[in-house]
């Protein structure tokens, strides 16, 4: 690669507003024949750019099995880059560097139940992974999904949270915390780890993909490992503040890992081995 | 052997500078020497212990990566170009030893063509030290040494008025010979191997790190309340960060409006934006920023790349504000970290 | 080991071992020649390294914010004027502060000192003496809890402003004063040592360091320092307590204090007004007159 | 440094016109400006108002900010005292920049480019007047070319 810094440019497709303050980017390449080339795995992230406001680092929110030459991310607004983010138009451009990082390991999923856990925007990367494994689905035997979010308005979405409800061959499992519910809300009421216990799906031969704010991880995988999953089984994406993605601008460091080259994709396995620094 | 007068060298760096940029010692009108892009304004200084390291011929501090313009919601850019051809000139040896290290770093996987075109490209020339040139030179004790030839094309060794040459690479003797009317030969073959033995005799007081593979314990006594204690000092500024010849985490940022460009800047790990985040700090209290520091020179890069990012050049003893030093944290680690394999037990 | 060194030592163990604090601020002795480093004496056998010479130049109240409760600090004549900002801009009460005033008989210049190829003590004469020195009264502003040593006699300082600066800029054209800043700002590395050590930049989050918007840019360019420099030397405008830290640390040996003296003598002069006197009142920016001048506005 | 100012920069030096960037405040001197223009009252077009709540809002950054980013003057305007609408804004304000012109004038910058003026919604005369006469300063003075130090650029 020549150019390493230099990020394709993109053209915004579509502005999808989920919630108050999430936004969901469909961006097409603005070269053909990087489009063409373009592939990732879910799980995979990359480096968004406001011109003159600077780079984020987001995952890829679309599945690869379903956006060819586009792709799109969910951002919420945070910090100056994601606050620019959010005033793009359709037909703005902005600047994409990617894929960087590993993937979640799909083939090692294949043949067990999968159950995807997931805390509000954390809902990006694990919905990219969901319709992966939703588009190849004889290959995987029960599907479960919890998700959960601080209130009704906070789903995000909340089309596809549908669907999902619609197909059989998928149990979803919506929850609010409490506080946030509103009269017509038919889901439950709890924070997502409790209601992961309340459900208390099957722990044999299940992978557990799950991502959310560091708070709502730690104690998911407490009370995974309290239902009796196994270390190696849990699988999460972890968040760092990244500025090259390249494993050289040292920020994203826990340990002698880098989570923009050897992550983000770790397993609870792996995450126990560092140390207690993110 | 050739040898070459100060004048001439001063007149060599000179000429140079003509066709391609030459980084030297040069000194400031504060009277600092530091390293920078020879224009012929400021008087060159040979073998003084410059203030920054030689990291920023390749790295500098502030880089423009991209142009950019925005018209309507399109945008323009244009990678921005960059000269590779460079000449150092004055080199402490320790500083062409760092660039072993950050190879490693920039060459890893993605390959940054800003530091490794350069580096391809470039010769460097490199002045020998007679000695420890300032009190907190310990070289020796980090596998270095003051006549070391690592990536150096030509090691140059004072003796009164002259320097005898030796050269270490191909690029360096084709570089005497296309600039061969500055040298003469040398009368005294055996003079360049007594310099270095004198120098190297001289090494003895400097400050010793007791056990230079204290790295092996460090990782898994991350949690040991030592920690605390010996940050307390630390006041978060960036000296040492940006005086040390390894330090190599930056920063992207994009500045101007509508028309503008991205940098590439220097960052450190001791200030606390480092690790920011809008939702999340990693690392919210001073011991911790402090601990990555030294984690990662004398722990995480060994472990990734099999050694210790730090030449032992000691700027960062010389220069901190209140006297961190860095010889001292690694002894007080070695006497209080318990032997291989153990781990210490956290009491907070 | 003087009786200063001994009374000081002694108290602070006294101090630790009926936990009258959590820590006691001092000085021991640093790694290099004539250099001095920041002791926390936690446990009462470490108090024997403390030390007090000519090479304690450092200002240690700053530290004293890191702790929650109360710690004991050694305090310097001109160091005082830092707590009393502190408690002034309430940042901490008085009795959080344990202070131990001593008697200091001035200050070396370290890097000067190094330079002309003097390593000891004995070698200081008084070019090498830091220029706030001869200028001080040895006058306490707040008392002390405790004073180790005999009590040093306030007397006229021998100098009434700071000597030592041989750029007087105001003597020189505007040009050329914009040349004089031009040349420091090309120099400026942006390490911050300078605000870091700075007593009064206590800000959880600098103004630099804020992105929305972003005022001042990151890279180095000189535009970007002059940003730098003048927004900090207005931020300290009225509040610096010229004790001359910013200038000590500077790894590019930058004259950073002449926009602070200048600007303490201007405020002098509008105001009547210089930090660090007093508890009580408001830093001049903070406040106002009815009848301030305003002859430069239309 | 904005488009428009790029491009009054690059035309030709004969034509050149100065930009002006211009602090007022909401409630005086914005509605002084605004009673100049319904008065059909001229003065020259040079000068970009930004509207800020009060002039105690002006912090010395934005004056800066803008000389850094290519403005050739500066002028900040706001109630008279004792008219604040916040009651005391402009005192501080007026201190603040008292010590700012004394610290740009140190600096070397020359003071004509950074202006004060107090101007109530009443003074539509008073403020056609002070852009008048600060934009044939700033003329005179000429292009603010390098006021704040040139960029040195690694090779």
């Amino acid at each position: 690669m020549s150019k390493l810094f230099e990020p394709y440019l993109m053209n915004v497709e579509e502005v999808i507003t989920e919630t108050v303050d999430t936004k969901t980017l469909k961006l097409g390449f603005a070269d053909p024949e990087v489009a063409e080339k373009f592939t990732f795995r879910a799980g995979q992230f990359g480096e968004y750019s406001v011109y003159g406001k600077g780079e984020a680092t987001f995952c890829i929110a679309s599945s690869p099995t379903r956006s060819k030459g586009f792709i799109e991310c969910s951002v919420k607004k945070f910090g100056r880059v994601t606050t620019e983010l959010h005033e793009l138009n359709v037909g703005d451009q902005m600047g994409f560097r990617g894929p960087y990082g590993n993937w979640f390991p799909l083939e090692d999923m294949f043949g067990h139940n999968l159950l995807f856990v997931a805390g509000g925007i954390g809902l990006a990367p694990v919905r990219s992974i969901i319709w992966n494994c939703l588009d190849m689905r004889d290959k995987f035997k029960k599907v479960t999904i919890l998700y959960g979010a601080r209130s009704v308005d906070d789903l995000v979405y909340k089309r596809e949270l549908e669907e999902w409800g619609k197909m059989n061959d998928v149990e979803l499992i919506l929850t609010v915390d409490p506080g946030g519910e509103t009269p017509e809300w038919k889901g439950h009421v709890g924070f997502v780890p409790t209601t992961l216990e309340k459900v208390a799906p099957a722990a044999e031969d299940c992978k557990v993909v799950t991502c959310g704010p560091p708070i709502m991880i730690k104690f998911t995988v407490l009370s995974l490992t309290k239902l009796g999953f196994a270390d190696k089984d849990i699988i999460t994406t972890l968040e760092m503040k990244m500025k090259c993605g390249l494993g050289k601008c040292g920020r994203c460091n826990i340990g002698h890992i880098y989570v923009c080259k050897d992550g983000p994709v770790f397993t609870y396995e792996q995450i126990k081995q560092f140390p207690q620094e993110f | 052997m050739d040898k070459i007068t100060k004048d001439n060298l001063d007149k060599l760096a000179a000429q140079l500078a003509e066709k391609q940029p030459v980084f030297a010692p040069q000194e400031d009108s504060s009277g600092v020497v530091a390293y920078d892009w020879y224009s012929g304004k400021k008087k060159l200084v040979w073998g003084v212990k410059t203030r920054r390291s030689a990291k920023e011929a390749y790295f500098p501090q502030s880089e423009t990566l991209l142009k950019y313009r925005i018209r309507d919601g399109k945008v323009e850019q244009e990678n921005k170009e960059f000269t590779s051809a460079l000449v150092l000139m004055g080199i402490h040896p320790c500083d062409a030893r760092s660039f072993t290290m950050l190879d490693k770093l920039f060459g890893w996987d993605y390959d940054d063509e800003r530091w490794q075109e350069r580096r391809k490209n470039s010769v460097i020339i490199s002045i020998a030290c007679p000695g420890p040139i300032s009190e907190g030179c310990f070289c020796m004790n980090f596998r270095g040494n003051p006549f070391g030839t690592e990536n150096v094309d030509v090691l140059l060794a004072k003796d009164g008025d002259a320097y005898h040459v030796k050269v270490a690479s191909e690029k360096g003797e084709k570089f005497i010979k296309d600039n061969s009317k500055f040298f003469s030969e040398d009368g005294d073959e055996g003079r360049f191997g007594q310099l270095q033995q004198k120098a190297e005799t001289s090494f003895v007081n400097s400050p010793r790190i007791d056990d230079p593979d204290i790295w092996k314990r460090m990782q898994q006594n991350f949690d040991h309340p030592i920690w605390r204690e010996l940050s307390l000092k630390c006041i978060e500024c960036g000296i040492c960060t940006w005086l040390c010849c390894t330090c190599h985490c930056f920063d992207i940022q994009d500045e101007g409006g509508f028309g503008g460009k991205r940098e590439r800047i220097w960052d450190g790990c001791s200030f606390k934006e480092f690790t920011k985040m809008p939702s999340h700090q990693p690392r919210p209290a001073y011991f911790q920023r402090y601990r990555q520091r030294i984690m990662h020179k004398y722990g995480y890069f060994v472990e990734r790349f099999g050694m210790i990012a730090c030449v032992a050049c000691g700027r960062c003893i010389d220069h901190c504000p209140t006297n961190i030093d860095i010889t001292q944290i690694l002894n007080k680690l070695n006497q209080v970290l318990p032997a291989e394999g153990e781990k210490a037990v956290c009491n907070e | 080991m003087s009786d200063i060194e001994n009374a000081l030592r002694e108290h602070a163990r006294q101090l630790l071992t009926d936990k009258t604090v959590k820590a006691v601020i001092g000085y021991e002795k640093g790694t290099e020649s004539i250099k001095a480093t920041p002791a926390f004496i936690l446990r009462p056998e470490d108090a024997d390294r403390l030390i007090f010479d000519a090479t304690c130049v450092h200002n240690l109240v700053k530290f004293a914010i890191r702790f929650r409760g109360k710690v004991a600090v050694v305090v310097k004549v001109c160091d005082m004027k830092a707590v009393i900002s502190y408690i002034q801009e309430a940042q901490k009460k008085r009795e959080d502060f344990y202070l131990i005033g001593l008697p200091c008989t001035g200050i070396i210049k370290r890097d000067q000192m190094i330079a002309a190829g003097k390593t000891k003590l004995e070698e200081v004469t008084a070019e090498f003496i830091s220029p706030k020195c001869p200028a001080c009264d040895y006058k306490y502003m707040l008392e002390p809890d405790f004073y180790a040593g005999e009590r040093q006699e306030v007397r006229v300082s021998e100098v009434a402003v700071e000597t030592g600066y041989e750029v007087d800029l105001m003597k020189m054209t505007l040009e050329e004063r914009r040349k004089f800043f031009d040349d420091l700002s090309q120099k400026c590395i942006r390490c911050y040592a300078c605000r870091q050590t700075c007593p009064m930049c206590y800000c959880l989050q600098c103004i630099v360091d804020k992105n929305q918007p972003q005022w001042v840019n990151h890279s180095i360019y000189a535009d970007n320092n002059q940003m730098w420099h003048l927004i900090w030397a207005m931020h300290l405008a009225g509040r610096c307590i010229s004790c001359g830290e910013c200038e000590r640390v500077c790894p590019q040996e930058l004259p950073l204090r002449v926009f602070h003296r200048y600007l303490v003598a201007k405020v002098k002069e509008h105001f009547d007004y210089v930090a660090g006197q007093s508890t009580e009142g408001k830093p001049p920016l903070n406040m106002y007159f009815l009848g301030d001048t305003e002859n430069f506005i239309r | 440094m904005t488009d428009a100012a790029t491009e009054t920069k690059s035309t030709d030096v004969k034509e050149w016109r100065p930009t002006l960037v211009a602090f007022l405040c909401n409630w005086c001197t914005y509605a002084g400006a605004d009673l100049a223009g319904t008065s059909r009252l001229t003065y020259p077009a040079d000068i970009r108002i930004i509207r800020v709540p009060c002039s105690g809002r002006v912090d010395p950054l934005f004056l800066l900010r803008a000389l850094q980013d290519g403005a050739d003057g500066v002028l900040v305007s706001g109630c008279h005292p004792g008219d604040c609408h916040y009651t005391a804004g402009n005192y501080y304000a007026r201190r603040r920049f008292m010590i700012l012109r004394e610290l740009l004038d140190l600096f070397g910058i020359d003071l004509e480019r950074v202006q004060f003026s107090w101007v109530s919604a009443a003074e539509g005369i008073k403020w056609s007047e002070v852009v008048t006469d600060v934009t044939k300063k700033i003329r005179d003075l000429g292009p603010a070319k390098g006021l704040f130090a040139p960029r040195r650029e690694m090779p």
